[in-house]
């Protein structure tokens, strides 16, 4: 990243962040209050104080060979429904294979299959 | 003060000098396996007419001629022994540390059958023509088809949580079957199905330690005619009628030593050792011994004008039956006697912790 | 007649307060009063017990109580008691309200004494007996004299198991904690009975049989019981062990929430296997960490086994609740009071803000006891009050000294008066960097030496060093053959992990190094004896001729003989001084370039006295072309720590080293030789004494080889003879010259042999090092801080090799087993606040001639 | 043979109470804490049972015994909730938890403590919380609140440290999360700016550049001098994309000259207590 790096040095996988499945998004439907949301996709981690009519869920992870994965998901309010929400790089649908995600990685930190 | 001297009371009392009055005539003396080994077990031997039967901890049962102590026949039962030797009608029975009861043949001591009951046997299994009672550790009181072994019915008494070591064997008679369990209480069973015909409470747990509850009934009842004599380890001795479990009398002594009754006189050795004489109609103190205090004595048996009990340090000491002065002593071997001493009236029998075995005559000086 | 109350007044109260009064008397200000009602508030105090005497009377309508309290207990001394310390009994008997300042009632005597018996009875001490004696003090006070005879504790004399047909009565005892009176019971006590101890007992065994497959496995009763003279205890034990059950389905119920193969590959029960409840559980841990990682660290998993009698079968279902995925909201330390907060976090594998990993916070708690700078680590993961899926995780960390600081003053034999002052911090100021000054001045060593190194240079643990040194030194004085050093020089050091336990790390400096040889110093170093560049030799049998004519007295002939000049080393062709010195070769000044290279692995558990794991070290030490020099050393380290039993821990260690010049330098310098022996090396023999040793300075010899007969009287006495040449040896054998004191190497020239071969101060080390060491490390008994003690019984082997000696050094041999220097002892580490101590007494059980035993050695400052 | 010699005779609780104070007042704390301790005990309803409790915490404290005096005052709390002088039991467990947070190697060696063990420090504040609520105009809340000040301004210059820390490990999240937890709990303290930067550049970094411009203006607004601003007021975002590295740097493997980001740390200008007793940066 910054700087140019000596060979093979070990760095670890840095994590931050909510992990929003597919299937999360899925159970989302307008109308809902946010206690339901809440449930759903759980305790945000960034409650901004400035306004409460959005909520930001944030997800990324860098792995120690570099790889960078980000996905956001803003979840919208009026008042107390939940309206819509909007991100980047939602997951989709998974594939129902049935062998294991093909690039089975299993760092020790979760990774949306289709990163 | 009392911290360095180790005379602080409560080890044993020294012997005591004095003028002999009789001779103890020792008819024969031999070595009988290895004894009583570790577990604290009080292996007695098994007497009828002319011989008797004694068995070791590692289960070598020898059949001893009584008058010239000769050997008949001798078996190695194979296994560890923690009661016995047991008389059955034309049956030696034995117990054994796994829990199992054998019964052997009286002649040759071969096996006639075996069965495993729930705990160790710490007690001497008793039998006649038709049962077998064996009363185990964990207070269960087992009576066997006397042929087959088969377990008829059983009576369980759990123990407190702190019991003395071994049990107390039971009484079989045609009618009943009368057994001393360790929460202190005697119950009277019918031989063909265990139904309880009556119970006795021998002796009260009192106090708010585990010690101060015990109450053990070690020693077996002495049935004579028609009344049962029978003491608890702190707690009473009372005589009970056997009907009706109505009881006679009853006085505080507590003993975990055998009782022996002689011409309406009850031999008892206390829990502190001391030797006493109750009258049996009415449990009036007759005497009381109380100079070899701790000595751990085995229960006293009487043999003529005398009475024998025997020490821990294998001292066997005899007193005169009227006043329990003391009348002679003698040692058979310092490994100490546990075993409970036997005595047909006129000789006594001895068996010492590590095996040996001696026949004793009490003849006037 | 009846009054009506106004107020009441108490008097006489010392001890006892006021609102005891009240409560206990059923009078309140504004009754009307009888004198039944009286009597009856009389009775009622003097129920309550704290009062010899009560009087109620009246003072116009206020009721006035006259009491007097009962002698509260001004001390309660208890003697007697040796094995239950009396803080514990005065615990006691203040739980049952006897105290000091309590009010003395009369049932409190039976009270003390009972309580006091318990104390002893649950100790197994059935024996111990308490008399109590009351002592009246002036105003209104007592003293309770407690006089207690502990008596004996009642002793396990035989364990029964009744029932079990599977195992075998000892091979269940021995998962017992109490045990019959053995050898080592006095120390132990193991033969005490202890009920706790019973019950623990009771469920190893149960444990036991249901890791073998024993489903209905049941203890039926357990008796206890004790011999009339309380002192031996007898405890059976009656099971029924019932059938062995198999496993005949294993399935998951609830929610999985990570893909279910991921789930299944840590169940490690199999259909047809024999059930055991241990696999059961292992693979319930194994799924909840699985699904800790994913981030649920509140997942709950249970295995449930359901028996079917008839078959003998049982079918195990392990429920899965993985509870919400929680997410870490802030990680705290407590206890770093001197090390910073970065040194700490920057060791964590889980970040705030994100999924909470239980393998990541233990991993990380498993790195902080790596640092070494603390006596204790531990952690816990508590959930944030009011939210649901978000935890803090709390590390408590326990600091110890993690460096040494120490001014010696002290003398040695080999050494004369040293004064020397070091700092070594691992943990400087507690900012995780190292800093190492140290100074130190003996007459065989003056040494300054500077090393710092940043360990987290990056953030990633890129690591960056310096380091800077001078050092002169006699190393005549400390066993190494006579030459002194000057040296000095730096050299710049980094490294960085390859992965989690890998680090490569690398150095490159500059050293300025000059060897002065003495005159003593051992021919491999410089080539002895000197000749002055007039010499000239002759051959042996020239000698002989002349020593010939001197007994026949002739005269000295005139005509001289021709004697050849003693060749420079330089041109000595034919080697007729023998071996040439390296220093003859090399020179005596070397400037070079010094290059390291290392690979280190360790999985050691904790950082400073490890009890588990193995940590390797590779490492290749090159005097890199273009210097004076050129040569190579390839160096491996490696130790294994391996758990025996709960208490002992197997440690094996190694360390192997090869060296050997490479280019123009034509062998292994001598002063970059492998030592062995002493701490760190070989236990049990002196300090670098191990190995080869170099041939003794030689001095020329000039025997007489021209006279004259001054005084004419026809006999040549000593004080007419001369010496002028050095002499060719061609055959020992040819005589001439004085074995004992004189060397004869054929084609070489004679000479004077420095002296026996016995002192080791001459060991010269060699080019192939190797050493092994096997130890059991055990706790010590009496000692509470384990964590700062090591103790251990070690055989160390070892020895310095070289694998192409000197024609004429002596112990210098090819590697060969038979030549390893063997001792055993018992060492003992104590890391104190000035640094880590080290004790080892030790005997040789195999060693070479010339090796020097030293049966007791002790060091400050260095750990092996 | 009975073993312990005569116990130190007393005369009545009066004399006692004397002497304990006679202690205190010479410093002799050891001593006096045994005769405070003898007096309660054996007179625990007497009339001075109460104020050698009270004493007995000072006299703790002073003999630098900081759980002890803790335990006693949680003691006289539990024995006396209404007493009228309670408030200074409180106001002795924040005293003693205080002192507690000062390392004995600082007094030598000037340690920063704002990036060491918080703990003590926040149980102090957590104390003189307590009794600033319950006895607002207790004597000594003129005290606790000058302590209160010094913690708070600890506690924020800490979680700064470690939000710094996250930003190097490159977890902006965290980094973001440490500021707001300040802006929160430690509104007004002189590391309040760093948390505004602190915030700005992690919202930055996250990719959120609207959340990230509102705390900007609300800290160019209050703070424009804060050292984030370069001289034309822009922000410079320290840890964000690769700045230039000298050929230095790049030639060996960023081993010299590597210009580490410093981390927000604007005590200089803005903290008063900083600037008169300047801290080593350790």
């Amino acid at each position: 990243c910054q700087y140019f790096q000596f060979p093979g040095v070990h760095k670890i996988n840095v994590q931050q962040g909510h992990v929003i499945t597919e299937e999360m998004i899925g159970q989302l439907e307008p109308g809902m209050n946010k206690r339901q949301v809440r449930f759903i996709l759980g305790t945000p981690l960034i409650d901004d104080m400035f306004n409460d009519d959005r909520w930001d869920y944030y997800y990324s992870l860098k792995t120690g060979d570099g790889r960078f994965f980000k996905r956001t998901l803003t979840v919208y309010f009026d008042g107390d429904t939940y309206t819509h929400y909007e991100g980047e790089n939602l997951p989709e649908p998974t594939p129902e294979d049935d062998e294991l995600p093909e690039n089975n990685l299993e760092p020790d930190t979760p990774v949306p299959s289709n990163s | 003060c009392s911290l360095f001297s180790d005379k602080d009371g409560t080890e044993p009392m020294e012997l005591v000098e004095f003028e002999p009055t009789v001779e103890i005539e020792r008819l024969w003396k031999r070595g009988t396996g290895v004894g009583q080994g570790d577990g604290y077990t009080r292996l007695e031997p098994a007497f009828d007419s002319e011989l008797l039967y004694v068995a070791d901890y590692r289960g070598e049962l020898s059949a001893i001629n009584r008058e010239t102590g000769k050997v008949q026949w001798d078996r190695d039962l194979d296994t560890v022994l923690a009661g016995g030797v047991g008389l059955g009608s034309g049956q030696l029975l034995v117990g054994t540390d796994e829990g199992e009861v054998l019964a052997l043949d009286i002649n040759d001591g071969s096996e006639l059958w075996r069965t495993q009951l729930s705990s160790e046997i710490m007690s001497t299994p008793v039998g006649d023509a038709t049962v077998v009672a064996a009363h185990t550790l964990d207070g269960r009181l087992s009576v066997l088809d006397a042929s087959t072994g088969e377990v008829l019915w059983f009576y369980d008494n759990p123990p407190p949580t702190l019991t003395l070591r071994g049990r107390s064997s039971p009484v079989v008679t045609p009618s009943a079957i009368y057994a001393g369990f360790s929460n202190g209480r005697l119950m009277a069973f019918n031989p063909k199905n265990g139904l309880i015909l009556w119970e006795q409470r021998v002796a009260m747990p009192k106090g708010r330690s585990d010690l101060e509850k015990m109450v053990d009934i070690q020693a077996s009842p002495v049935l004579v005619d028609g009344i049962l004599y029978v003491s608890g380890y702190q707690g009473r001795l009372m005589a009970i009628s056997r009907g009706s479990g109505r009881p006679l009398w009853g006085i505080d002594s507590s003993s975990y030593q055998e009782l022996w009754y002689d011409e309406n006189e009850l031999f008892i050795t206390e829990d502190n050792s001391a030797v006493v004489s109750y009258d049996a109609n009415g449990g009036t103190e007759k005497w009381r011994n109380e100079k070899m205090l701790r000595r751990l004595l085995t229960g006293p048996v009487a043999a003529g004008e005398y009475i024998a009990v025997a020490d821990d340090d294998g001292y066997i000491h005899i007193l005169n039956r009227n006043n329990g002065s003391f009348a002679a002593r003698t040692n058979i071997d310092g490994s100490g006697v546990r075993a409970p001493l036997w005595s047909d009236g006129e000789t006594i029998y001895v068996l010492a912790n590590d095996g040996k075995l001696a026949a004793y005559r009490i003849a006037p000086k | 007649q009846t009054f009506r109350v106004n107020d009441i007044r108490v008097e006489g109260l010392q001890r006892v307060s006021a609102g005891t009064v009240f409560s206990a008397i059923p009078i309140r200000v504004g009754d009307t009063l009888s004198n039944l009602d009286v009597q009856r508030a009389t009775r009622e105090l003097f129920k309550v017990g704290l009062f010899t005497d009560v009087s109620i009377g009246r003072d116009g309508d206020v009721l006035v109580i006259m009491v007097e309290e009962r002698p509260a207990i001004n001390e309660i001394a208890i003697e007697g008691n040796k094995v239950i310390k009396t803080e514990q009994l005065m615990e006691s008997l203040t739980e049952n309200g006897l105290s000091e300042g309590q009010i003395y009632q009369s049932a409190t005597l039976n009270m003390i004494s009972q309580a006091l018996e318990r104390e002893y009875i649950g100790q197994g001490r059935y024996g111990a007996s308490v008399d109590l004696e009351v002592e009246d003090l002036p105003r209104n006070q007592v003293k309770v004299l407690v006089e207690i005879d502990e008596g004996e504790t009642a002793r396990i004399r035989k364990i029964n198991i009744v029932g079990n047909e599977a195992f075998a009565n000892d091979e269940l005892l021995d998962l017992f904690e109490l045990q019959t009176t053995g050898l080592f019971s006095w120390i132990t006590g193991d033969d005490k009975y202890n009920r706790e101890k019973l019950t623990g007992d009771i469920e190893r065994v149960e444990s036991y049989y249901l890791d073998r497959g024993y489903l209905a496995f049941n203890l039926d009763s357990t008796q206890v019981s004790l011999s009339p003279d309380k002192s031996k205890v007898f405890i059976t034990l009656n099971v029924t062990e019932g059938d062995v059950y198999t496993v005949s389905d294993v399935d998951l119920a609830g929610d999985p929430a990570i893909d279910e193969r991921f789930i299944r590959r840590m169940i490690l029960m199999r259909e047809g296997q024999t059930f055991s409840q241990a696999l059961m559980t292992t693979s319930s841990e194994y799924i909840t960490n699985r699904l800790g990682n994913e981030g649920y660290t509140f997942a709950e998993v249970e295995g449930i086994p359901e028996r079917n009698d008839e078959d003998k079968t049982v079918k195990v279902t392990f429920f899965i609740d993985p509870k919400k995925r929680a997410y870490v909201r802030r990680i705290n330390f407590r206890g770093n009071t001197t090390t910073q907060d970065e040194v700490l976090r920057r060791e964590m594998r889980q970040m705030e803000g994100g999924a909470a990993s239980t393998a990541q916070i233990e991993h990380s708690k498993v790195r902080l006891e790596r640092l070494g700078f603390f006596k204790e680590v531990t952690v816990d993961t508590v959930e944030v009050p009011g939210v649901a899926d978000q935890v803090d995780v709390d590390f408590t960390v326990e600091e110890q000294p993690s460096g040494s600081m120490g001014l010696q003053l002290g003398y040695a034999e080999y050494s004369g008066l040293i004064i020397s002052g070091n700092i070594q911090q691992n943990n400087w100021f507690g900012t995780g960097k190292q800093v190492g000054i140290s100074a130190s001045h003996s007459n065989y060593q003056t040494a300054y030496n500077f090393r710092y190194n940043d360990p987290y240079f990056t953030v990633d643990g890129v690591s960056r060093g310096f380091n800077i040194f001078y050092q002169s030194s006699d190393y005549a004085r400390a066993n190494v053959s006579g030459y002194s050093t000057d040296v000095f020089g730096g050299n710049v050091s980094f490294g960085y992990p390859i992965s989690d336990v890998e680090r490569l790390s690398f150095d490159i400096g500059f050293r300025n190094l000059e060897v002065k040889p003495t005159s003593y110093s051992v021919r491999e170093i410089i080539n002895t004896p000197l000749y002055s560049s007039s010499a000239s030799y002759i051959t042996q049998s020239e000698l002989l001729e002349i020593q010939e004519k001197i007994s026949s007295g002739e005269d000295s002939p005139f005509v001289p003989y021709d004697p050849t000049p003693v060749p420079s080393l330089q041109d000595d062709v034919d080697g007729v001084r023998g071996q040439p010195g390296f220093l003859d070769v090399h020179g005596r000044e070397f400037h070079d370039f010094v290059a390291n290279a290392g690979w280190a692995k360790s999985t050691l558990n904790r950082g400073v006295l490890a009890t588990r794991g193995a940590s390797q070290r590779l490492g290749i030490e090159t005097a890199l072309p273009g210097g004076d020099l050129e040569y190579y050393k390839v160096t491996y380290d490696a130790q294994m720590f391996q758990p025996l039993t709960r208490h002992l821990t197997l440690r094996l260690r190694t360390s192997l080293g090869w060296a050997d010049s490479y280019g123009k330098t034509e062998e292994l310098p001598f002063f970059e030789h492998y030592y062995a022996g002493g701490f760190g090396s070989v236990r049990g023999f002196e300090r670098n004494s191990l190995g080869p040793r170099g041939t003794y300075a030689e001095s020329s010899f000039a025997p007489y080889t021209a006279w004259d007969d001054v005084n004419g009287d026809g006999v040549i006495d000593n004080s007419e003879l001369a010496s002028a040449y050095y002499v060719l040896c061609e055959d020992p054998d040819m005589g001439g010259y004085n074995p004992a004191r004189q060397t004869c190497r054929p084609g070489e020239l004679m000479t004077n042999s420095g002296g026996q071969v016995t002192d080791q101060s001459r060991s010269f080390g060699g080019n192939l090092l190797v050493e092994t060491s096997a130890e059991i490390i055990f706790p010590l008994p009496f000692i509470e801080d384990q964590r700062s003690f090591q103790t251990a019984f070690f055989i160390d082997a070892g020895n310095v090799f070289d694998t192409n000696c000197g024609a004429t050094q002596v112990n210098c041999f090819d590697f060969a087993l038979d030549r390893m220097s063997i001792a055993a002892g018992l060492g003992l580490t104590w890391i104190s606040a000035f640094g880590p101590m080290t004790f080892s007494v030790s005997e040789a059980i195999q060693k070479n001639e010339l090796d020097d035993e030293k049966g007791f050695n002790f060091s400050m400052g260095q750990t092996f | 043979c009975s073993s312990n010699g005569e116990r130190q005779d007393y005369t009545s609780e009066a004399d006692l109470y004397e002497q304990a104070m006679g202690q205190l007042n010479s410093s002799r704390w050891e001593s006096a804490i045994s005769s405070l301790q003898l007096l309660e005990e054996h007179f625990p309803f007497g009339k001075y049972a109460e104020q050698a409790q009270l004493e007995l915490i000072y006299a703790y404290y002073r003999s630098g015994d900081p759980d002890a005096a803790t335990a006693s005052a949680d003691r006289f709390i539990r024995l006396h909730p209404q007493h009228r002088n309670v408030d200074y039991a409180y106001y002795m467990k924040g005293l003693a938890a205080y002192d507690k947070d000062e390392n004995f190697l600082a007094t030598i060696i000037p340690l920063d403590q704002t990036q060491r063990d918080p703990g003590a420090a926040r149980e102090s504040l957590a104390y003189f919380t307590q009794l600033l609520n319950r006895y607002p105009d207790s004597s000594y809340a003129q005290d606790a609140k000058k302590r209160m000040l010094y913690l708070r301004n600890r506690l924020a210059r800490y979680e700064i440290h470690v939000a710094n820390y996250y930003f190097k490990r490159g977890a902006y999240l965290a980094s973001v999360k440490r500021g707001q937890y300040v802006l929160e709990n430690y509104q007004g303290t002189p590391s309040t700016p760093d948390a505004l930067a602190v915030m700005v550049q992690g919202y930055h970094l996250l990719g959120m550049d609207e959340l990230s411009d509102r705390n900007l203006a609300v800290l160019r607004l209050n703070y424009p001098d804060h050292p984030a601003f370069d001289n034309n007021g822009e922000f410079n975002f320290q840890h964000g994309d690769v700045e230039e590295r000298s050929w230095v740097s790049k030639a060996t493997f960023g081993l010299f000259d590597k210009r580490d980001p410093r981390g927000f740390d604007s005590r200089r200008v803005y903290d008063p207590q900083y600037q008169d007793t300047p801290r080593a940066s350790q």
